[in-house]
């Protein structure tokens, strides 16, 4: 391994992150586009992320009075700089992947938990009401969603008896998980949902709260937020596809094609409720998170282990 | 070679943050300071092949350093230090626990035991874990379980209002001395002068208590 | 230069980012700049770059105008949206003195802002300075070993501002209060209330209604009074009740549209609107009466919604609030053409916010089926008339006019987004409001 | 080898956001005024900082994910040696989850899920 793998490996997973949130940012047009009764404009779709991402970045940031202003310049690089982390740990393919290492999803665990502290850090640093609320409000956020997160992810993981990535992959060549486990892949997409904070679960950048968090980013500062926010919900789909739905394994076609088919496919899943569902309150959402998405995810986690005992016997 | 220069940096910068952390006005600054402190010794356990220890030690840190900024922002006057203030008190005892605490852990590393060669790529400090913890450690494993279990009911009681039984303070009334007598009802102002003079207090003396 | 002519080629393509500031008679408008494919409308100035004066400035309007307008990120443009007829002279229409003036239909007015949009970002077109004095809010460092103002840890004014004082809670802590003056530009608001309120974390500890922005003082120009709509009409002579009625489902699904933004459904909200505007084609008016009908028996309204509670007192007039709370108040119940037609008044789905919301879906679609079955039938003229907020007629005071007064009530006790979603299922209008006799001309 | 290539993706992806953010000239003062720095609040400025003893009521929930966060450490460990250890390792994580929930169900008895 040469000194320069790991700078091809950091432009490999920035080019994934560029092309994945701009498939999120045209799916999302092109889906609000069918519920306006506007019809489905592929073309037009697929422009509309490239001239807002350019409207944004030709207009100079705002600051408040009294920010904080690291937090603020650390908040956005942060988030996408995680969902970077855990895409570097995925394998496109057998053997290609950036840092598939033997405690993956340890590093995923790690990187995602460190989305409440970009987020956290972004609604504090404007010393703004709206965004200090949306900071909060995903601290709630967050503590419901992410033990159930990283369980659901655990209970993909043992029959594999490995944390790495690849060899969970790897140990659904004869059955994915999304059939072993029927839970396992809603319960990981709802709460996929909630790290994203996208659609139903933008609580933190709620409308109500004009914007929460980015109530007052503008500009590039507005564009790094957005981006970072699409990256992590491209992060989460494609932690789904390779934990549930058997990653690049698939017939005729290479690897990654089925990879990148499999999170295409769960980020339609993803995209569709935002424009469908509205927002969930952020009380129900906790209660939710704590008296149904965690005991399910549990009863997840015991049922993967008894059929991973069955087979292993 | 390059992992020499990145743990002396990481070293660096963890004692780095962590001295910011006292030199901070912002309690959440300070909070993340430390944060980022713990994950350049996560990252120093990384290098070291215990990979399992250093990513949950920043899995845990991320959550616990969060919970820390909210718990701080609501107990402290001025949590964001718009108006300067200094993090460190009582400077004599604090000294001297610094010093105390160094000198176990220098004790440790200088006289502790330790491989010299690092540790075959096959060898997983996580499975390592798991069989200990299945194993001898188990008894350890299930205690912890039930201690958290308390800890859970004890933060539950002090701290919820409204439960399951109305208000948490309707029937909180003192007893009576005599039977006959009828209880007054609970003075409420009492309770919320203690709370605003305990917070006080905390305000006054807690800084490094929290820091730390 | 390539690169940089090919960004400013793509940002020109886009939807023109719009902060909107809703003036005397711009209510409706605003609704359906929601709409435009053209515009892309934010609910704080700092994503825009366009802000949009819609209708009249007034006096209360003018210094949040202008602030707003400061707010947004340069490069930045002010566009007049004047009636057709061109709005009364001295309306305040000096406050931004390089504004774009447009008139028209939305989507007139739509182009007009996308172009110049287009021009501001190619260079052609000056962007707007900034028209606050620039002073910072408190240079002055006296008092304190820190220079900040005052003495101890919560002293003083750090840099410009006070820090936020203590107050009691219903916990029984004593933490800080935010005390805030929100809006009249908050887009989770009905547009111009202004809404004083005390913030413990993110839940409303108290809250009261600030002064009315479309207030006109001595010596303001009048503006002339607006046309009177179908419901005002109905006051004096029989209309159509096919008309009327489907005046009454247009009005809530474009309360419905709002509604459905603030949760986050915008292009519902679009296809809400859309619809609004076709209901006398019977394929849309099917189509909107199967969309409303799916929304509210969703078990979403319940998810989304809660709290909000006013019991039936002191509803009186209030029509969808007041029967949603028990009431069984509705002018068309004694109007015979509408006992021909079998009307039974909606009654009773709660008196908390998921009930006031299913409560005017359900009207909203009885007014659709009522309007379908009317055929020619004319309303009886009896002085008093169920318009869509309430009762109309015989000189009572607007609907809003007590709208208004329940808000400080409804919102207490409620966290921020319950707040909101309370205050939009009361469904008021601030300028309707300001139109009471008692508060016209002080 | 293979953690460097996460390391610097975590490293280049920081700096380019933080480029984007700050190192063309953004989020300066320059450029801004004393009236377009005041938090947006819908057209009034505020009376105070935000920055304050913020009330976060739903504290007992964050004592309770404590106890939750310490768990998942040692069910990281307990997954990889799951499949050979077989039924033991079943019936010991069961108990201990089970012991936990327990915590969770006099949580949500007590209303420490609900603050407004």
């Amino acid at each position: 391994m040469t000194v320069w793998a790991p700078a091809v490996a950091a432009v490999g997973v920035g080019a994934a992150l560029v092309t994945g949130t701009w498939a999120v940012a045209t799916l999302d047009t092109a889906v609000a586009g069918v519920v306006a009764g506007r019809g489905l404009h592929l073309r037009r779709a697929a422009l509309a992320p490239l001239r807002r991402a350019a409207l944004l970045a030709g207009r100079h940031p705002v600051t408040t009075e009294r920010p904080d202003a690291p937090a603020w310049v650390v908040a956005g690089p942060l988030l996408l700089a995680l969902a970077g982390a855990a895409l570097s740990a995925l394998p496109l393919a057998e053997g290609l992947a950036v840092a598939d290492v033997p405690d993956g999803l340890v590093l995923y665990g790690a990187a995602m938990a460190l989305v409440m502290v970009a987020v956290f850090l972004h609604g504090w640093a404007p010393n703004s009401v709206f965004p200090l609320i949306g900071a909060y409000r995903f601290v709630a956020q967050a503590l419901s969603y992410q033990i159930a997160l990283f369980l659901v992810l655990l209970g993909a993981a043992l029959p594999a008896g490995s944390l790495g990535l690849g060899a969970i992959v790897e140990a659904q060549s004869e059955l994915w998980n999304v059939i072993r486990q029927p839970l396992g892949l809603p319960l990981f997409l709802v709460a996929g949902t909630a790290l994203s904070f996208w659609g139903p679960l933008a609580l933190p950048d709620g409308e109500d709260l004009a914007g929460g968090t980015a109530a007052e980013s503008s500009g590039r500062e507005l564009l790094v937020w957005r981006t970072a926010r699409a990256a992590v919900l491209v992060a989460t789909a494609a932690v789904a596809a390779a934990c549930f739905l058997g990653g690049w394994l698939g017939p005729v076609l290479p690897g990654p094609v089925w990879m990148v088919a499999k999170t295409l496919a769960l980020l339609v899943i993803l995209v569709v409720p935002a424009h469908v569902v509205p927002r969930v309150r952020i009380e129900r959402f906790v209660s939710f998170g704590w008296t149904i998405l965690l005991p399910l995810s549990l009863v997840d986690v015991f049922a993967a282990g008894v059929v991973a005992l069955r087979t292993s016997t | 070679m390059i992992t020499d220069v990145l743990s002396w940096g990481l070293a660096a910068l963890s004692l780095w943050s962590a001295w910011r952390v006292f030199r901070t006005d912002s309690m959440m600054r300070a909070a993340y300071l430390l944060l980022a402190s713990f994950a350049a010794v996560g990252a120093l356990l990384v290098l070291l092949s215990a990979e399992f220890l250093g990513l949950v030690l920043v899995l845990m840190m991320a959550g616990e350093m969060t919970i820390m900024v909210v718990f701080m922002v609501m107990f402290m006057m001025n949590p964001a230090g718009l108006n300067p203030m200094t993090m460190v008190h009582q400077h004599r005892a604090a000294v001297a626990a610094g010093i105390v605490s160094f000198a176990g852990l220098a004790l440790v590393g200088v006289a502790g035991d330790f491989p010299d060669r690092p540790a075959a790529d096959e060898v997983t400090t996580t499975s390592a874990l798991g069989f200990e913890l299945l194993g001898d450690s188990m008894l350890i494993f299930q205690s912890a379980g039930v201690t958290l279990l308390a800890t859970m009911i004890g933060a539950v009681a002090l701290t919820s209002r409204g439960g399951r039984f109305g208000d948490a303070h309707a029937g909180s009334d003192a007893p009576a001395l005599a039977p006959e007598a009828t209880a007054s009802p609970a003075p409420a102002t009492d309770a919320v002068e203690e709370g605003a003079h305990a917070a006080h207090e905390h305000d006054r003396h807690g800084a490094e208590g929290e820091a730390g | 230069m390539g690169l940089n002519s090919l960004r400013i080629r793509l940002a020109g393509a886009a939807p023109a980012p719009v902060f909107v500031v809703c003036g005397l008679g711009g209510r409706e408008r605003v609704v359906d700049l929601y709409a435009e494919p053209g515009l892309q409308v934010y609910s704080t100035p700092r994503h825009a770059g366009v802000l949009l004066v819609v209708g009249r400035l007034t006096r209360g309007l003018v210094a949040p105008a202008l602030q707003a307008h400061d707010q947004m990120a340069s490069p930045r443009l002010v566009v007049r949206w004047t009636a057709a007829d061109g709005d009364d002279p001295g309306d305040h229409g000096d406050v931004f003195p390089n504004a774009v003036v447009a008139h028209g239909s939305a989507a007139e007015v739509a182009a007009a802002v996308a172009a110049a949009h287009r021009e501001l970002l190619a260079g052609d077109r000056p962007p707007s300075a900034a028209l606050l004095a620039d002073i910072e809010p408190a240079p002055w460092q006296g008092v304190g070993p820190y220079g900040t103002g005052g003495t101890g840890m919560t002293g003083g004014v750090p840099f410009g501002r006070p820090m936020a004082a203590r107050a009691a809670d219903r916990d029984d802590l004593e933490l800080d209060q935010l005390k805030l003056r929100l809006g009249p530009l908050l887009p989770s608001l009905p547009s111009g209330l202004v809404l004083d309120v005390a913030l413990q974390g993110d839940v409303v500890q108290s809250a009261a209604v600030g002064d009315n922005p479309y207030r006109l003082y001595a010596g303001d120009p009048v503006p002339a009074a607006p046309a009177p709509g179908l419901f005002e009409r109905a006051c004096h002579q029989p209309v159509r009740i096919a008309e009327l009625e489907r005046a009454r489902a247009r009005h809530h699904l474009r309360w419905a549209a709002g509604l459905a933004r603030l949760v986050g459904l915008e292009a519902l909200g679009v296809r809400l609107t859309t619809l609004s505007a076709r209901l006398a084609a019977s394929e849309e008016s099917a189509q909107a009466e199967r969309l409303l009908t799916r929304i509210g028996r969703s078990r979403w309204v319940a998810g989304t919604f809660a709290g909000g509670d006013l019991d039936d007192a002191g509803l009186a007039g209030l029509g969808p609030v007041a029967r949603a709370a028990g009431s069984e108040e509705d002018a068309r119940t004694h109007d015979p053409a509408y006992r021909a037609l079998g009307f039974e008044p909606v009654l009773g789905e709660g008196g908390d916010t998921p009930g006031r919301v299913r409560q005017r879906l359900a009207e909203a679609v009885q007014a659709l089926r009522l309007a379908t079955a009317a055929g020619d039938a004319t309303t009886t003229v009896s002085g008093v008339v169920e318009g869509p907020r309430g009762r109309l007629g015989r000189g009572a005071p607007p609907p809003s006019a007590a709208l208004v007064d329940l808000v400080a009530g409804v919102v207490e006790g409620l966290e921020w987004g319950d707040a909101v979603a309370a205050i939009a299922s009361l469904d008021l209008d601030v300028e309707e409001a300001a139109r009471h006799p008692q508060m016209a001309m002080p | 080898m293979a953690p460097f290539g996460a390391a610097a993706t975590v490293v280049v992806a920081m700096l380019v956001g933080a480029v984007c953010v700050r190192g063309l000239g953004g989020l300066g003062r320059e450029g801004s005024t004393a009236g377009g720095r005041v938090p947006f609040l819908g057209g009034w400025p505020p009376e105070a900082h935000a920055w304050s003893r913020y009330h976060a009521r739903y504290y007992p929930m964050a004592l309770l994910f404590l106890a939750f966060d310490m768990e998942m450490v040692f069910m990281y460990p307990w997954a990889v040696v799951f499949v050979e250890e077989g039924l033991v390792a079943l019936v010991e994580m069961l108990m201990f989850i089970v012991i936990l929930l327990l915590g969770v169900l006099y949580a949500w008895r007590e209303g420490a899920f609900r603050w407004a």
